[in-house]
């Protein structure tokens, strides 16, 4: 087992492994997930119907990637406050820009794609060059941003945009067999998914995770901290973006459409196990934190919970839910800590070997995990690393 | 002699399976400075923090005034009598002096912090150390690492304490402030104080200590009066090999090449007026005490702080290094002095850590150096479960070599390492000297900062002595302690006293 | 290093501190001052101090407490919740009885004090970052509040709409208020064992915890106080307007806002550095923008650019204060240069400067 | 964990106040009388509705009678949904109007952005600072705004209070519409008439706690409650995402056969989910919103816009003019509030055609400066 070398798991290993991810903190929320779905199913067995379900994923769609956006902000140390804004502001220029001219939307996609980015890129400016916390920039950026779409509108937009550019997020595939509609919001999402999923094992995408868990260390080692945060923020923005494209279609144009949507996603991401402070996390399941507070509203909806209880059943499970991952990654990074013996390096001399060694030496020599060498009140370096970020 | 005030028996510690304490004891007596000794990774600081109560221990008795204690936390041992400045700092930066020495016991009166006695009392602490130039009211974060260290030690003292134990207190302290030292632990002593100093300065040890205890590899070679011991027979006890074998020679086929690294009035807010010349194949060390300027000499060469004057050269080619990123792109590796803090992303996994600088710099070549690391972490002797283990779960050791794999993966030409052995054990340092010997047989320039002496002297082919942000001296190899020392200090004139002293 | 003055360096470390915030409040009060002036109207009237303050009393209590909770590297999002909650427990309660007026007060400030207490305890206990543990809980009360009541409830004695609508000059009662509660932080903060462990903890908790502070309480006590503070913000809104209201916190958007107020105060997001008198500064600045933008009857959408305008660029200007490295041992290099000329060097530098274009590439 | 039970409230102390401590919003004593009000023909000037008054009650304002141009000051509770703008904007038309004919000089104006707080600063600023000759209110919230508008009254200045109304009598007039429970009747008898007993009806709420909204469910709940007919309500924000989603929940649930709203925001997108779900349309009831007007032409249902009167922001101006002159205005201005119907629909459209989607059809500025181009770009003062 040293010099790096690994044993590959027998199947019965990967099972049980299999088994461990899902009660574990990073596969928690694949397990609530699918709770909750099961949980819907029973309710309302129709929504088990392929056709229901794939309805169920086009309307989590712009939720979902708004989380995948989100997911590289915050796993890169950051937030994103202004994506709601940015989600509002899109739809808000899709209704006025596009309006029944169908041979606008494609250069008004492209200018929203390009006003996506030029506002993560001033976050990202900001944040990077100007030091100012993300919480605040971001912040400053949804006042001025949602402020400043409805100067220009005068508070709502003309109309809806075309039909033809709300098929994105209204239409779809028709004819399929069992699905009967395949919308191109899923197929939108499973695109954005997938380019996230191989865009974080990207080189890039490993510098963002790496910045965010020791940004000094990503400096010493040459990363360009300012570029690798700029296109976090720039990510997010254009997230938003095409889940204001989405949106649009889905729903219309509003000056609400985006409200809440920067705490949903903060909130997916968490449940998600996706650390605030950055440096951990996985982008799936940032995506599936979003499916799964959808299923809940669902849930709730379906279970004819009164719509003013909602709010509290939902604040009730997300802490219910950090607090699960927050409180065994904790027991199980102590238990991680105990099952790791370090196998000294063969070319290490055996301490024994030193000439002059006390005759008391040898007393305990097996390799029994210790405790972690800690009194209660005071964790070892070991794990107060990220005791700080995975804490308050 | 009076009576024991601390007596510790067989102490025994293990982290995670190691063994860093094999049953250690020792007898403090007040009104002795007890100094502990040993080289880095002996198991100093792990002992003080065990009889602070910080760590537990695995084995053993420590009986304070005849009475068994077991510490669960340092305010406990505090308030038994028993003060510890600790090896790392302990401070709180935004915090003013006075807050930070009183930090969890304020004072108070009328159920109120009293700030006015908080403070009064600082400065009579500092007062009594004959220091003025600490305003006890200043936030700590301005302060220098010396004026900190003095800091801690009011901290410890702070609390009357019966013993205090010392580790490496004089790290950060110029020499006149050494002298202050000295004085501070003449008037503990005089009031009866039971003094345990950790230092790897031998002459302080000489200097001060009554009685001198000699750790290895976590466990007891003597302990007995220092009158009985000199120089040469301490570092034999504490080194306990020939020099010879822990140093690797130079590799055969070795060759001084060109100049990599030429740099000529280099200066910048830290560092001034530094003559270098790092030729291919060559070890240069760096020597220097704390707050000398080598870190800053080496970040300046990486454009952390880029040097605003002189010029530097890089295989002939004057160059301006703005930022790390464009010295990676120069050839340069910087391997940090600061392990946790600079050099690695402790939640990320081996692979992920390797990989860091390859994946933000030469990312087109991550995927042919993803292929090749297993074999660059085996040559390096890293013992980790895989390379999806998080290094958070390593030891030092290895951690540290993760750093070095990191750094070898750029195919560097010029590498600067600040410290590049601290806190890793004896078979691990090995390893890196192995691997500094065999990258500069395939050309590699080596620019190493240490403040292990030994390591200096048995590593480089020239050695650079810093001392307040400039070189003081460039030393020929094998260059005895005492004159590096003397130039460290500033005192070259002194180079007869050094070895003699004791 | 040792010889360096003490006081010159201490000049230059209260500097970046709440004096700048002040010297900022100044600018923006200047600024102000002009251009309310063009609109032909007096800054410094009595109405328009009034304006100012009232502006500030609401958020300033938000703010206090949010301060406290920011200070040990928390959050507290439910503060909205809060407000309107407490104005209903003590509207409901007083029924228009002026008799009733402490029992409304004791039961809306412990109520609040024991959901600080929740925030606290899931923050310190189940390891719930305070960014989504208030988040959560901000949404139970929001549940419970939507569900419970319909409107405004309550009514409010005149007794007690007396402390909303008198002042002593031009300085309303409730601003005197808020600032008596800003003294009574301010020595908490700085007069209390408990005060300076919220340093502690917010500034290094494992130092903290070395130091032998119970790390925990502290937290718990930062977020009770910055709930019961929120509740008195709620109590003066219902004290100015007669009734409770479940939207009461929603409407000035009270939890951002006073995280901004508290940063733009020189209050490190990060925790264990700050000042309430920072924070009342930002509020302050807050309050004085937004009453220069109704005078000038600004249009209330591009009141919310100002707003995020404003709130970036006044915390840019002490981020970038705060950005500095270790002190400089040789002056000339100075902090990292932006242009180094080699001309500056040394006569002892070497003659030939490295010339640009034979470095990068 | 809360110590109080709003139903249980200390009733002693509490006169006339229906709406303190009430859990329902439902008055029967209002719920009449603005039934009874539906029928009433009103009085005043033929084809300007916002001068026409239902069963007034004249006051005299003689004491009030002053020539010259006046400074009116302003306080409005915000301006942040479309009714709000819609009506905002053609205030400012008759603003420009009444300034041209001398009888306005100037009026400020102050938002509140939806806050009660802000707005009570707002009125106590104009008390002191404002040079006012008239205060022209819309309230944030009735009973909160109380005491200030009891203040603004202290004045001896004339008071106009418009849209919400406050808990006192001291305002010359309060002008507005016939009301929620009106509304409430308007389309709940639409519904009933045109659904079954049994038929389920999602009713789609913006947001709880607004007394003009929450009067317009308050009666149409009970009349739904009487019919037979089965009614979900949920609160929405108008996001018309979250309108999507919950009638496709329901969709899935079961058949939905009508749809209320106490406000026509979102109307196009609850109209959608049931296109896209491949559901019958729903009967239907919106606003006067151009969006709703023209989704529901375009689609063909069975549909009614109720109306909350949005002509009724040049009224208060136009009082104010009534006012100084010492005419007499009604105590309680009730304005005509009648739904448009099926017939009435195209009309209504060619009517506002160009106009955006958040306008108003009912919007009353057609003979007012800047028609209709003001009102086509939205220009927001
Ligand atoms: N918390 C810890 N977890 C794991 N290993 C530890 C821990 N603390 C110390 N060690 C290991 O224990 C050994 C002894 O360390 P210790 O710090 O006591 O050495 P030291 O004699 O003080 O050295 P130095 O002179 O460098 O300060 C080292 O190998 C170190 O890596
Ligand atoms: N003029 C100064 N005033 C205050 N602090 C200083 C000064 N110069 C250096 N220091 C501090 O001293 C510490 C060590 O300095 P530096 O890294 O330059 O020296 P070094 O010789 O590399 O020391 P080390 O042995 O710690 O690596 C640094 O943390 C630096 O902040
Ligand atoms: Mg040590
Ligand atoms: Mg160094």
């Amino acid at each position: 087992m040293t010099a790096a070398t690994e044993l590959r798991p027998s199947a019965g290993q990967r099972l049980a492994g299999l088994a461990r991810t899902l009660i574990s903190p990073r596969g928690a929320v694949f397990l609530l997930l699918v709770l909750l779905l099961v949980a819907i199913a029973v309710l309302n067995p129709s929504f088990a119907e392929p056709s229901q379900f794939i309805r169920f994923i086009q309307r989590v769609a712009p939720v979902a990637i708004v989380a995948i956006g989100q997911y590289f902000v915050i796993v890169g140390g950051e937030f994103d406050l202004s994506m709601g804004s940015v989600v509002t502001a899109q739809v808000v220029i899709a209704g006025n820009l596009i309006g029944q001219d169908e041979s606008k939307a494609l250069p008004v996609l492209a200018l929203m794609l390009g006003f996506g980015a030029v506002i993560g890129l001033v976050n990202g400016l900001i944040v990077s060059f100007l030091k100012v916390p993300s919480f605040i920039v971001t912040l400053g950026m949804m006042l001025a941003l949602l402020g400043a779409v409805l100067y220009w509108t005068g508070g709502a937009a003309t109309g809806n945009p075309a039909d033809g550019f709300r098929e994105i997020g209204r239409g779809g595939i028709r004819g399929i067999p069992v699905i009967d509609i395949l919308p191109w919001s899923v197929v939108i999402l499973v695109v954005v998914l997938a380019l996230a999923v191989w865009f974080a094992r990207r080189p890039f995408g490993r510098t963002i995770i790496a910045l965010g868990d020791n940004p000094t260390t990503a400096r010493f080692s040459g990363t360009r901290s300012w570029w690798v945060k700029t296109s976090t923020f720039m990510i997010s923005s254009l997230s938003a973006t095409v889940a204001g494209v989405l949106l649009v279609g889905y729903a219309g144009v509003h000056p609400s459409v985006g409200r809440g949507y920067e705490f949903t996603a903060i909130t997916a991401v968490v449940l998600g196990g996706v650390v605030l402070g950055g440096g951990r996390g996985w982008v799936v399941a940032a995506a599936a934190g979003a499916f799964a507070l959808e299923a809940l509203f669902t849930l709730l909806n379906f279970a004819g919970v009164p719509s003013t209880y909602r709010d509290a059943v939902q604040g009730a499970i997300i802490i219910l839910a950090v607090a699960y991952s927050a409180t065994t990654f904790r027991a199980r990074r102590r238990g991680r800590a105990l099952e790791a013996p370090v196998v000294p390096p063969p070319g290490a001399p055996p301490p024994a070997a030193a000439p002059e060694t006390s005759p008391a030496s040898g007393a305990k020599t097996d390799d029994s995990p210790e405790t972690p060498a800690t009194p209660a009140p005071i964790p070892s370096t070991q794990r107060a690393d990220n005791e700080t970020k995975g804490g308050s | 002699m009076s009576e024991p005030i601390l007596v510790a028996e067989g102490l025994e510690k293990s982290f995670f399976g190691v063994q860093v304490l094999r049953g250690v004891g020792l007898t403090l007596h007040p009104g002795e400075v007890h100094g502990l000794i040993g080289e880095n990774g002996a198991g100093k600081s792990t002992f003080m923090k065990i009889l602070a109560g910080v760590y537990q221990r695995d084995g053993g008795t420590v009986r304070i005034a005849g009475a068994e204690v077991d510490f669960q936390h340092p305010v406990q041992a505090a308030e038994a009598g028993l003060a510890t400045v600790f090896q790392e700092f302990n401070l709180l930066p935004e915090r003013t002096v006075a807050e930070n020495v009183f930090v969890g016991r304020e004072p108070r009166r009328f159920g109120l912090v009293d700030r006015r006695r908080m403070v009064r009392q600082t400065e009579q602490l500092l007062a009594e150390l004959g220091i003025d130039f600490i305003d006890a009211d200043a936030p700590v974060r301005r302060l220098s690492v010396a004026e900190q260290q003095i800091v801690e030690i009011v901290k410890a003292l702070s609390v009357d304490a019966r013993v205090i134990q010392m580790d490496e207190p004089t790290a950060a302290l110029a020499d006149h402030e050494v002298e202050l030292l000295y004085a501070i632990v003449a008037r503990l002593k005089a009031r009866g104080v039971a003094i345990l100093y950790v230092s790897h300065r031998l002459k302080e040890i000489f200097d001060l200590c009554d009685t001198i205890t000699v750790l290895k590899d976590g466990a007891l070679v003597s302990t007995g009066p220092a009158a009985e011991l000199d120089t040469d027979e301490l570092v034999r006890r504490m080194v306990g090999r020939p020099i010879e074998t822990y140093f690797p020679e130079a590799e055969p086929g070795t060759e001084l090449g060109e100049p990599r690294l030429v740099l000529r009035g280099a200066g910048n807010g830290y560092v001034d007026g530094i003559e270098l010349e790092l030729r291919a194949g060559e070890i240069v060390g760096v020597a220097g005490l704390q707050g000398s300027g080598r870190t800053e000499l080496a970040e300046a060469v990486f454009g952390i702080a880029p040097f605003t004057r002189g010029t530097m050269e890089l295989d002939g080619r004057a160059i301006r290094v703005t930022g790390a990123r464009q010295a990676v792109r120069e050839g340069l590796a910087l391997v940090t002095e600061d392990r946790k803090a600079q050099g690695l992303a402790l939640n990320q996994s081996v692979l992920d850590n390797a990989l860091l600088v390859i994946r933000s710099v030469f990312s087109r070549r991550t995927a042919a150096v993803r292929r090749e690391l297993p074999g660059v972490l085996s040559s390096l002797e890293v013992a980790s479960r895989g390379v999806e283990q998080e290094v958070q779960y390593l030891s030092g050791g290895n951690q540290q070599k993760v750093v070095l794999a990191k750094w070898l993966a750029t195919e560097p030409r010029v590498v600067l390492m600040d410290e590049p052995t601290r806190g890793i054990d004896v078979g691990a340092k090995v390893a890196v000297y192995r691997l500094m010997r065999r990258l500069t047989r395939e050309g590699v320039a080596i620019l190493m900062i240490s403040s292990e002496l030994p390591e200096v002297i048995g590593m480089s082919d020239r050695i650079i002595v810093m001392h307040d942000g400039r070189a003081s001296a460039e030393l020929p190899a094998r260059s005895d302690e005492a004159t590096i020392l003397a130039a460290a200090t500033g005192t070259l004139a002194a180079i007869e006293l050094g070895g003699g002293a004791a | 290093m040792s010889t360096a003055t003490p006081t010159a360096r201490r000049r230059r470390g209260r500097l970046d501190s709440s004096l700048v915030v002040g010297i900022a409040l100044v600018v923006v009060i200047a600024i102000g001052a002009v251009l309310v002036a063009t609109v032909g109207r007096n800054f410094f009237s009595p109405g328009n101090i009034r304006d100012i303050l009232t502006g500030m009393s609401v958020l300033g209590f938000v703010a206090i407490g949010q301060t406290l909770v920011v200070l040990c590297a928390s959050l507290d999002l439910s503060v909205l919740y809060v407000i309107s909650l407490s104005s209903l427990i003590a509207a409901d309660l007083m029924a228009g009885n002026p008799a009733n007026i402490p029992l409304a007060l004791a039961a809306s400030l412990g109520v609040a004090g024991l959901i600080g207490l929740a925030n606290g305890l899931i923050v310190t206990k189940l390891k719930v970052n305070g960014f989504i543990a208030t988040l959560g809980t901000g949404l139970i009360i929001k549940g419970f509040l939507d569900s419970n009541y319909k409107g405004t409830s309550g009514d409010v004695p005149m007794e007690f709409r007396l402390i909303g609508a008198t002042g002593l000059g031009p300085v309303p009662v409730s601003t005197i208020l808020m600032l008596a509660v800003a003294v009574l932080v301010w020595l908490f903060l700085s007069r209390t064992r408990t005060g300076h462990h919220i340093y502690a903890v917010g500034g290094n908790e494992q130092v903290a915890r070395l130091s032998g502070i119970r790390t925990a309480r502290p937290v718990i006590v930062a977020h009770v106080l910055c709930s019961m503070s929120a509740a008195l913000a709620g109590l003066l809104l219902a004290s100015r307007s007669g009734v409770g209201n479940p939207t009461f916190g929603a409407q000035g958007g009270y939890d951002l806002l006073s995280i901004a107020a508290v940063v733009l105060g020189g209050t490190l997001l990060l925790g264990g550095r700050g000042s309430v008198w920072g924070t009342i500064g930002g509020v302050a600045i807050f309050a004085v923008v937004d009453n220069v933008m109704s005078v000038m009857q600004v249009n209330p959408f591009l009141k919310d650019v100002v707003r995020g305008i404003v709130i970036v660029a006044a915390v840019a200007v002490y981020a970038s204060r705060s950005v500095e490295r270790r002190r400089p041992r040789f002056d000339g290099g100075g902090a990292p240069p932006p242009a180094p000329s080699p001309a500056t060097a040394e006569p002892a530098a070497s003659a030939e400067p490295a010339s640009a274009e034979g470095g990068v590439r | 964990g809360c110590t109080t039970d709003p139903s249980v409230t200390d009733s002693s102390e509490a006169p006339e106040s229906s709406e303190e401590a009430s859990v329902e919003w439902f008055d029967q004593a209002l719920f009449d009388k603005q039934n009874a009000e539906r029928t009433v023909v009103p009085e005043g000037p033929d084809g300007q509705p916002w001068l026409q008054t239902i069963n007034a009650e004249l006051v005299d304002t003689a004491q009030f009678a002053s020539t010259g141009p006046k400074k009116a000051c302003f306080a409005n509770a915000s301006i942040s949904n479309p009714w709000r703008q819609t009506g905002w904007i053609t205030m400012n038309q008759q603003l420009k109007v009444l300034q041209d004919a001398g009888v306005i000089s100037e009026m400020e104006t102050r938002d509140a952005q939806d806050s009660d707080d802000t707005q009570i600063a707002d009125i106590d600023y104009f008390i002191d600072e404002g040079n006012c000759d008239i205060f022209l209110i819309s309230p944030n919230s009735t009973a909160a705004m109380t005491p200030a508008v009891e203040r603004a009254c202290d004045t001896g200045k004339p008071v106009v209070v418009f849209d919400r109304g406050v808990q006192t009598d001291c305002p010359v007039t309060f002008i507005h519409p016939i009301g929620g429970f009106a509304w409430g009747i308007d389309t709940a008898e639409f519904l009933i008439d045109n659904l079954e007993k049994g038929d389920k009806v999602v009713a789609l709420r913006i947001l709880p706690g607004v007394d003009v909204l929450e009067q317009r469910w308050a009666a149409a709940e009970k009349l739904f409650d009487e019919a037979g007919i089965e009614a979900v309500d949920y609160f929405t924000g108008a996001d018309p995402a979250e309108i999507k989603k919950i009638i496709s929940d329901e969709l899935a649930k079961g058949d939905v056969k009508g749809i209320w709203m106490d406000a026509g925001d979102g109307a196009v997108a609850a109209i959608e989910a049931f296109e896209d779900a491949g559901a019958d349309y729903p009967v239907m009831t919106g606003e006067d919103e151009m969006s709703f007007l023209r989704k529901w032409k375009e689609t063909g249902l069975t549909g009614l816009a109720p109306v909350y009167s949005n002509f009724q922001w040049r009224t208060p101006l136009l009082a104010a003019q009534k006012i100084f002159a010492g005419e007499q205005v009604p105590v309680e201005w009730v304005l005509p509030q009648s739904p448009i119907t099926a017939e009435e629909v195209d009309q209504y459209l060619a009517l506002n055609e160009g106009m955006p989607d958040g306008h108003y059809a009912k919007f009353g500025g057609e003979d007012l400066p800047g028609y209709p181009q003001v009102w086509e770009d939205r220009v927001i003062p």
